[in-house]
């Protein structure tokens, strides 16, 4: 769990100073996050007059929350303890909680980007929320379970075979990891151009510590989802339960390296393309919800597993 | 009345029409509108009596399950008319719309409408059965057109024309069975009592019954106020004073069916004759559709609920036309909670009127805020009507409409379809009668409720409790109409 | 002897029925209400007929009442009526001539297809008799459907209760006659009444209320 | 048990004719109001709060009786019995009838005219107790009208405005409907010869065609009661008409009265079910949740948004009614155990936490005067602490989330979903994975659309001086509202409790239970087995807790814990006015471009004023409900042009009137020769 929280800003930072390189620029240190993160929480927080109790809770809740999601996630070893304690579509349901209170903590000050990023947040996750469900439907019914440790010993075990679905699943994945972290084409995460910002906006109104706390859940959420990728799509050198520390190490160290591998890519893919407006947004995750339904269709009627 | 010398089936004719020849003479409404109650309690006295003592059939009269049915109805409902009628009238004399002469015409000829009703209803000569029927169209005639405006006399036209056609063809069917019963009973009185009629009718030529059957249904039909035969009811109902509508709705048309359901008795004794089913089926099907469709553009409180009866006598005959014990129980049960409960509803209806001064719905809204009894029991009225249960219309309905489902899935689909239409246009116009923004006048009311609470309670159990003594009555006079 | 019988009882009835056809085929208001006085004569002649032949004397009454009530009241009435009311002398018609006449022949197939297999056990007077009062009765029908006007209207009445009558005298010893033809005079007595008294003119159905209030003498 | 249960269904009637008495009796005014009221709801919470341990106790002592009354029809009495099933409804009936007259308690003073609502609230309790006991089906029918006649009086309890009349009609035309087609799915499975009673029903042999008839008969009138599309239109209408907690019984309670008539009637009484009959379900339940979000996520009145929002659930019920039928009629049992429990689950959750909503808006619309419109309202969660925190709960349950209830049915819906490849037919294999991504799709908007509901009226800040001088409201009312949030979190912790409590009637119905969950490590629900999935609300709530805490302490401990009130930054821009808030319209802006053009047919347009004209700009949306706008309406002008042409009839001269007798003579004539 704690791992996950101090990996969280390196891969950020990782991703930001490959972009900058991609862009001939030397870009921030890669321990710039972990710097930013001091530097909020040292900072006061102001707060909007007009703030409730909600607003003042909402970093926490968002954070924890999609921190448990992320713990949840078989990271380097399969079979970790209480990861039966959610499967799939309770972790998804969590980031669900946490992207709900956000909303609600966006538009409590009452300003009109507040509404601005509640109002697009909620249709990028309207959609992609389906998208996701469907796709777990693919591999829960490959892998016959929606335990993620499950899934991912299965994946890592030799009876998958390469499937259509699961390429269709991969890519619907992608689609829907870049819209929920609030990436380029769906949505930039340095710009503060009102026009642009979806995340952004809805957090504004934060400072200080509260900024920290949704800074770090937007981290963490990165980290979550390319260990999902990773996990389900390239579980290799996942330890499993019970292997000894050696194999758990060995896990360990291949999951930062799958993620460098998918934070690389990601800032790649970031750089090579231009950010979406707003409203073709919905035709790149109903592409992502089509694919994730086409996905689950073909296992329904192949019936083979 | 017990110990009198007088006959129970005699005194339900004689009381009427001793009373009615006393409130022709006698002037002064207060105390005729105590006569008419007296007479008609007395009536209905003499009708419980038929309960118990069942009179042997003479030539003229008789009283089988069957009728006792429909007299006591009949003179129940003539009873709580005419103490409803007693404070109408009241109002009716006050602001000027009858004056005194009329109003002793207008009692005695409520008197001669019930001898009228009651002497069809207990003959057993198929020819008295017509004269009675007759008569009692004849005086309700006269009360239709009371009020002589334009409407009114109209409405009296249409209805003794339209009333005469039908009165023609019926007597002509009468001759047509006179005929097929001849070759088999012998010439004179005897081929026109009914109680010989049903012994026999298995050996008359059937083709003539069938002959007879096609009057005596778009005759007496007429009277029931069947569709297309039916352009009299809505205007007579309208233009009438209010007391002769309840017992238009809920007596008259009863006793026109009544006539036909002896008919049909002697049809279906016959196992070669068509069977009337069918045709009374159609019938009831066609009124049952297109009055639920006229409900809709209705603007006068009382001609809506003129087609809310023809609506119900589709149904009644519907009923007995499915026939069976179940089809009979419910025909039976649905024609009793239909008389009882229009009749509480032209009751409400005659008041709501008389406060507002007018029958146009569109000037009468808000009722249960401005007159929270009489809005209430439109509203329960309404729903009575409308089939909703608690109410005793919904067990007929129920009846009817599951049994026939099993049988006739699409007679039913049609039925149901005509009731739904129906119930739309009913609540269609309580909703604005009884809710929303109140309109018109707010006067204070001096109604009569206790008529109205009687049937609508009586309605009310018998939507949850019928009594087993009724149930077997009922289900004995099922078995007897086949 | 019974064929003659037989024969003078059908060309009675027979000749009611053509005189409905005449009544079809009138055009003008005072030939129809003569035709009219005309078959009631032929319907009193008929129930006299019946009454002999079948030896009820009390038949007789109703073939009186034929044929001084329908045969010279009612059509005097009539007569006056359109003097008074100022009745158009032409009968308004809904459809042709022509094609109610052709309605009147198909009525009286009907009526003969239906009823003559019906009747095939009753005594063969009765049942011509019967036949042809049911051709009367919707031929009156069709008058009164087919014609714009109160007379005439009323005049189809009169025709329809004439075969009305016909058959009940046709139907042999059947009691009540009498009665029933009381009955009905007083009903067709009203129905001329409410003409004279709403003073209905061209339409059966429109009721002229300011002339009855004149004629009650009461103004309000 | 049921005896107890009948008498307390006798004293509801008993408090509805004393209220009518008093009424009657002349203590009117406004104190007597208030004791009435009183003396009312009070009655009807002891005597729902009695019925709901009785039924609770039969549900888990698994009680089954009957008993016949001789009432009703008479050769057959009234037959009222108890199973698992009556008793699991009876108790969310029961549980809902309680929190509502609790709440009435202090809502119902508030009323403007109590008695318009006195006298049948207690009928409309007694009629929703009646109908899960009944045993025949005229006891059935008559319970069922009972209570949608009681629901159609208090729908015009507040007769003002205009549409709640309109509501009222539409809402009876429409129960009426579903009464007739109940009635005729009774008359079907009676038979010719009448046997109503449910005992005779079961055992009676049907034709395919038959029982098919039933299916499509039950979903017409459950269906319409319960508010399926396209059977719904006058669900958003009606509920919201009616007084608060009226609306919350409604809502809450009575559709689940109508999804126990269809589980009565289609996995009861018909006997074996086809595995096409889901295909219908499974549709009406996809197509159901999807629109009734979409709608709920464009609606600005916020009861209205409420009732949309139920049939949203109502949809999500029927997925797994409909995934239940067709997995007992392949015969996979454990699997259809599994779907039935995540449809009553779901049932009784959303009882739960739309009672608390409903709760809610009666608060915010005592607090602000009847202030319905959210574009209205902000800001309440300032003035009104207690009820903005149990609503809150409501709403995140309502929106599915974890670690609350409402998330629990869905996922148990998603799991039955997961084991649906192993049927063998290939419709619902198509079918199947499409009605799943609807359920998805409908979860994730449910969530937006709370996010909107609860974003919009309860924070920001106040739109109008109403919502700014709202008060918070009295004692009864908010601790309603915290006892269905609490109850609402309780099973988010602990679903194993009524998953367990659910399996005799999973039991009886297909023969099936899902394993116990009580017994599960730590206390889990593992529907099918452990290494499919599993789900512990109770670790997931501790982790988040604790978690949360840890972070909490940290962040105190080593952060800085200055702070600072300041005005709003809103990326610099000055002087905020309160209409600069993004509405609830702009809010949903986007998702109504994306399913509006297919889903509402919806346009907007600018209307531009001309340059130099000091006439606002305007933009003007306008959205149809097309079930509304390609089914109602044309039936509604087909029976107006039928009643136009029709109409003629009534002015015809009556020469005319006799031609219609003359024809039916000739006609009948005509037949008649023919026919010889």
């Amino acid at each position: 769990m704690f791992l996950v929280l101090l990996v969280a800003p390196l891969l950020t930072g990782l991703v930001r100073k490959v972009k900058a390189r991609l862009q001939r620029r030397r870009g921030p240190p890669l321990l710039q996050p972990y710097r930013d993160l001091r530097r909020l929480l040292h900072k006061e927080v102001v707060l909007a007059e007009n703030a409730s109790w909600l607003f003042r809770v909402a970093p926490y809740l968002v954070f924890t929350a999609t921190w448990v999601a992320a713990a949840l996630v078989p990271t380097f070893a399969t079979g970790l303890l209480f990861s039966w304690t959610g499967d799939l579509i309770a972790i998804i349901a969590l980031l669900a909680t946490a992207r709900f209170l956000l909303g609600l903590a966006a538009l409590d000050i009452g300003t009109s980007f507040g509404g601005i990023g509640a109002s697009r947040e909620s249709l990028i996750a309207s959609l992609a929320e389906p998208a996701t469900i469907m796709i777990v439907f693919t591999i829960a019914l490959i892998a016959g379970s929606t335990q993620l440790s499950h899934i991912a010993a299965f994946m890592a075990s030799e009876d998958v075979g390469l499937r259509v679905s699961l390429a269709f699943a991969l890519v619907a994945l992608v689609i829907v990891a870049i819209a929920e972290n609030a990436r380029i084409p769906v949505d930039n995460p340095a710009t503060h151009l009102e026009l642009t910002m979806v995340h952004e906006a809805m957090v504004l109104e934060y400072s200080g510590r509260h900024l920290a706390m949704i800074e770090a859940a937007a981290w963490v959420k990165l980290v979550f989802h390319l260990s999902l990728i990773a996990c389900i799509f390239f579980p290799f050198g996942l330890a499993q339960n019970g292997g000894g520390l050696v194999a758990y190490a060995m896990g360990a160290g291949l999951w930062l390296l799958k993620l460098a591998a998918g934070g690389v890519l990601l800032a790649m893919f970031e750089t090579s393309i231009a950010k979406m407006r707003v409203f073709r947004v919905p035709g790149f995750l109903g592409g992502a919800l089509m694919l994730g339904l086409l996905a689950t269709l073909l296992l329904f009627i192949s019936g083979s597993f | 009345m017990i110990g009198t010398p007088v006959s129970p089936e005699a005194a339900v004719l004689l009381v009427p029409l001793v009373a009615a020849g006393l409130l022709a003479l006698l002037p002064g409404y207060r105390l005729s509108a105590r006569i008419n109650v007296v007479a008609s309690a007395l009536s209905l006295l003499a009708a419980v009596q038929l309960l118990f003592h069942r009179p042997e059939a003479g030539p003229l009269l008789f009283v089988d399950d069957l009728n006792v049915v429909f007299i006591l109805l009949n003179t129940l409902v003539g009873f709580t008319t005419s103490v409803f009628s007693a404070s109408y009238i009241g109002h009716e004399l006050e602001i000027g719309r009858l004056t005194r002469g009329y109003l002793r015409f207008y009692h005695a000829m409520y008197q001669l409408m019930m001898f009228g009703m009651n002497l069809a209803l207990v003959a057993n000569n198929i020819g008295l059965i017509w004269v009675a029927v007759e008569l009692a169209t004849l005086t309700t005639v006269l009360m239709v057109g009371i009020y002589r405006t334009h409407e009114a006399l109209e409405a009296a036209w249409k209805y003794f024309i339209l009333g005469s056609v039908g009165i023609a063809l019926a007597l002509f069917g009468t001759i047509l069975v006179y005929l097929a019963a001849h070759p088999v009973i012998g010439e004179g009185a005897d081929a026109m009592v009914w109680t010989i009629l049903i012994g026999r009718a298995a050996e008359f030529d059937p083709a003539l019954l069938n002959l007879a059957f096609v009057f005596l249904l778009l005759g007496y039909g007429t009277k029931v106020g069947l569709a297309p035969l039916h352009a009299w009811l809505p205007d007579a109902h309208a233009e009438g004073p209010t007391p002769i509508s309840a017992v238009l709705s809920g007596l008259l048309l009863n006793v026109a069916l009544y006539a036909l359901l002896r008919f049909k008795m002697l049809l279906a004794a016959h196992p070669g004759a068509i069977a009337p089913g069918p045709l009374m089926v159609m019938l009831g099907l066609v009124s049952l559709v297109f009055a639920a469709f006229m409900l809709y553009r209705r603007r006068d409180i009382k001609r809506m609920f003129a087609y809310s009866s023809i609506e119900h006598m589709g149904i009644i005959v519907f009923a007995f036309g499915m026939a069976g014990p179940l089809g009979n129980f419910a025909g039976l049960l649905h024609m009793t909670m239909h008389s009882l409960t229009k009749s509480a509803i032209f009751f409400t209806v005659g008041h709501i009127a008389q406060v507002k001064g007018t029958q146009r719905m569109a000037e009468i809204r808000g009722l249960t805020e401005t007159h929270p009894v009489l809005g209430w029991s439109l509203v329960a009225g309404v729903a009575a009507i409308a089939g909703l249960p608690p109410f005793g219309v919904f067990m007929s309905e129920f009846l009817v409409v599951s049994s026939t489902f099993a049988r006739e899935p699409l007679l039913a689909l049609v039925l149901v379809f005509g009731v739904l239409i129906g119930f739309g246009a009913l609540l269609l116009r309580v909703t604005s009668l009884a809710f929303g923004e109140p309109v018109g006048r707010t006067g204070p009311v001096q109604a009569s409720t206790l008529p109205i609470f009687a049937h609508l309670a009586l309605v009310l159990v018998a939507g949850l409790y019928l009594p087993p003594g009724l149930v077997a009555w009922f289900q004995n006079v099922a078995r007897l109409l086949g | 002897m019974p064929k003659l019988y037989f024969d003078i009882a059908h060309t009675l009835a027979g000749s009611l029925v053509l005189l409905s056809f005449v009544m079809l085929y009138q055009r003008r208001l005072g030939a129809l209400v003569n035709v009219l006085a005309l078959h009631a004569v032929v319907l009193a002649l008929s129930v006299a007929w019946q009454a002999h032949i079948q030896g009820l004397p009390h038949l007789y009454i109703t073939a009186a009442i034929a044929l001084v009530f329908k045969a010279i009241v009612v059509p005097m009435a009539l007569r006056r009526m359109i003097v008074m009311l100022g009745i158009h002398r032409e009968i308004e018609t809904v459809t042709g001539i022509g094609l109610s006449m052709l309605a009147g022949i198909g009525l009286v197939a009907l009526s003969m297809a239906v009823m003559l297999p019906a009747t095939a056990g009753v005594d063969p007077v009765a049942r011509e008799d019967i036949a042809l009062a049911l051709s009367v009765v919707l031929i009156g029908l069709l008058l009164m459907v087919t014609r714009r006007n109160a007379v005439s209207q009323v005049v189809g009445f009169l025709s329809l209760e004439n075969g009305i009558v016909l058959a009940a005298t046709g139907a042999q010893g059947m009691p009540l006659v009498v009665e029933i033809s009381v009955a009905f005079s007083i009903l067709i007595a009203l129905i001329v009444i409410g003409i004279f008294l709403f003073r209905i003119r061209e339409r059966f159905d429109t009721v002229d209320v300011q002339a009855l209030d004149r004629f009650r003498g009461e103004r309000r | 048990m049921l005896t107890a249960l009948l008498l307390c269904a006798v004293a509801l009637l008993a408090v509805s004719v004393l209220a009518v008495l008093g009424y009657g009796g002349g203590r009117r005014g406004v104190a007597g109001g208030a004791v009435a009221t009183t003396l009312v709801y009070g009655g009807c919470l002891a005597v729902s709060a009695l019925a709901f341990v009785l039924a609770l106790a039969a549900l888990l002592g698994g009680v089954t009786a009957g008993l016949t009354v001789p009432l009703g029809l008479p050769w057959l009495g009234a037959h009222f019995r108890l199973d698992a099933l009556s008793a699991a409804f009876l108790v969310l009936v029961t549980l809902g009838a309680a929190g509502a007259s609790f709440y009435a308690l202090g809502y119902g003073q508030h009323a403007e005219a109590p008695m318009r609502v006195l006298p049948f609230y207690p009928v409309f309790l007694a009629g929703m107790l009646l109908v899960p006991l009944a045993d025949d089906a005229y006891a059935f029918l008559l319970c069922w009208e009972l209570m949608s006649l009681a629901s159609w009086a208090l729908v015009l309890a507040e007769p003002r405005p205009e549409e709640n009349a309109r509501a009222g009609y539409l809402y009876i035309v429409m129960a009426s409907f579903g009464t007739l087609a109940l009635l005729l799915a009774f008359g079907l499975l009676a038979g010719p010869e009448g046997h109503y009673a449910f005992a005779e029903m079961r055992g009676a042999e049907r034709t395919p065609l038959t029982s098919a008839l039933v299916l499509t008969l039950a979903i017409l009138g459950a269906g319409s009661k319960a508010g399926l599309v396209p059977l719904h239109v006058w669900l958003p209408l009606a509920h919201p008409a009616a007084p608060s907690h009226v609306s919350a019984l409604m809502s809450g309670v009575m559709t689940k009265v109508a999804v126990y008539a269809f589980i009565r009637i289609v996995f009861d009484l018909v006997g074996q079910p086809e595995w096409w009959w889901s295909i219908p379900i499974l549709t009406l339940g996809g197509s159901t949740a999807a629109l009734g979000v979409l709608h709920a996520l464009m609606e600005r009145d916020l009861k209205r948004l409420l009732a949309y929002s139920t049939i949203e659930n109502i949809g999500i019920v029927f997925i797994g009614l409909g995934l239940a039928l067709a997995f007992e009629a392949s015969g996979y049992r454990a699997a259809a155990a599994l779907a039935l429990t995540a449809a009553l689950f779901h049932a009784f959750n959303h009882t739960l936490f739309k009672s608390a909503l409903f709760y809610g808006a009666g608060a915010v619309l005592t607090a602000t005067h009847g202030e319905r419109n959210i574009e209205r309202l902000g800001g309440l969660i300032h003035r009104m602490p207690v009820s903005s925190a149990a609503v809150l709960v409501a709403a995140m349950a309502a929106a599915a989330l974890p670690p609350l209830n409402g998330f629990v049915s869905e996922w148990l819906a998603f799991q039955a979903i997961l084991v649906s490849p192993d049927l063998p037919q290939w419709g619902l294999k198509f079918l199947i994975p499409t009605v799943g991504m609807l359920l998805a799709l409908a979860a994730a908007l449910a969530a937006s659309c709370f996010v909107r509901a609860y974003g919009i009226a309860w924070l920001g800040r106040p739109r109008t001086a109403a919502a700014a001088e709202a008060v918070e409201t009295d004692r009864f009312s908010s601790a309603a509202m915290l006892g269905c949030a609490a109850l609402c979190v309780l099973f988010g912790l602990f679903p194993g409790l009524v998953i367990d409590a659910l399996a005799p009637v999973t039991e009886g119905l297909v023969g099936a239970r899902m394993p116990a969950q009580l017994g599960q490590a730590w206390l889990s629900i593992v529907p099918i087995a452990d290494s499919r999935s599993s789900y512990n609300g109770v670790l997931v709530f501790l982790f988040i807790v604790a978690s949360a805490m840890m972070a909490a302490a940290a962040i105190h401990r080593f952060a800085s814990r200055a702070l600072r009130r300041a005005p709003p930054w809103d990326c610099g821009f000055p002087n905020l006015s309160p209409s600069m808030q993004y509405t609830g319209t702009s809010l949903s802006q986007p998702l109504r471009r994306v399913f509006g053009p297919v889903v509402f047919r919806s346009r907007e347009h600018v209307e531009m004023p001309l340059p130099g004209s000091v006439a606002p700009a305007r933009i003007v949306r306008q959205r149809q409900d097309l079930v509304w706008e390609f089914l109602y309406l044309p039936i509604g002008r087909a029976v107006g042009r039928a009643t136009e042409v029709l109409n003629h009839l009534q002015f015809l001269t009556i020469r005319r009137y006799l031609v219609f007798v003359f024809l039916s003579l000739v006609l009948l004539l005509l037949g008649l020769g023919l026919w010889s």
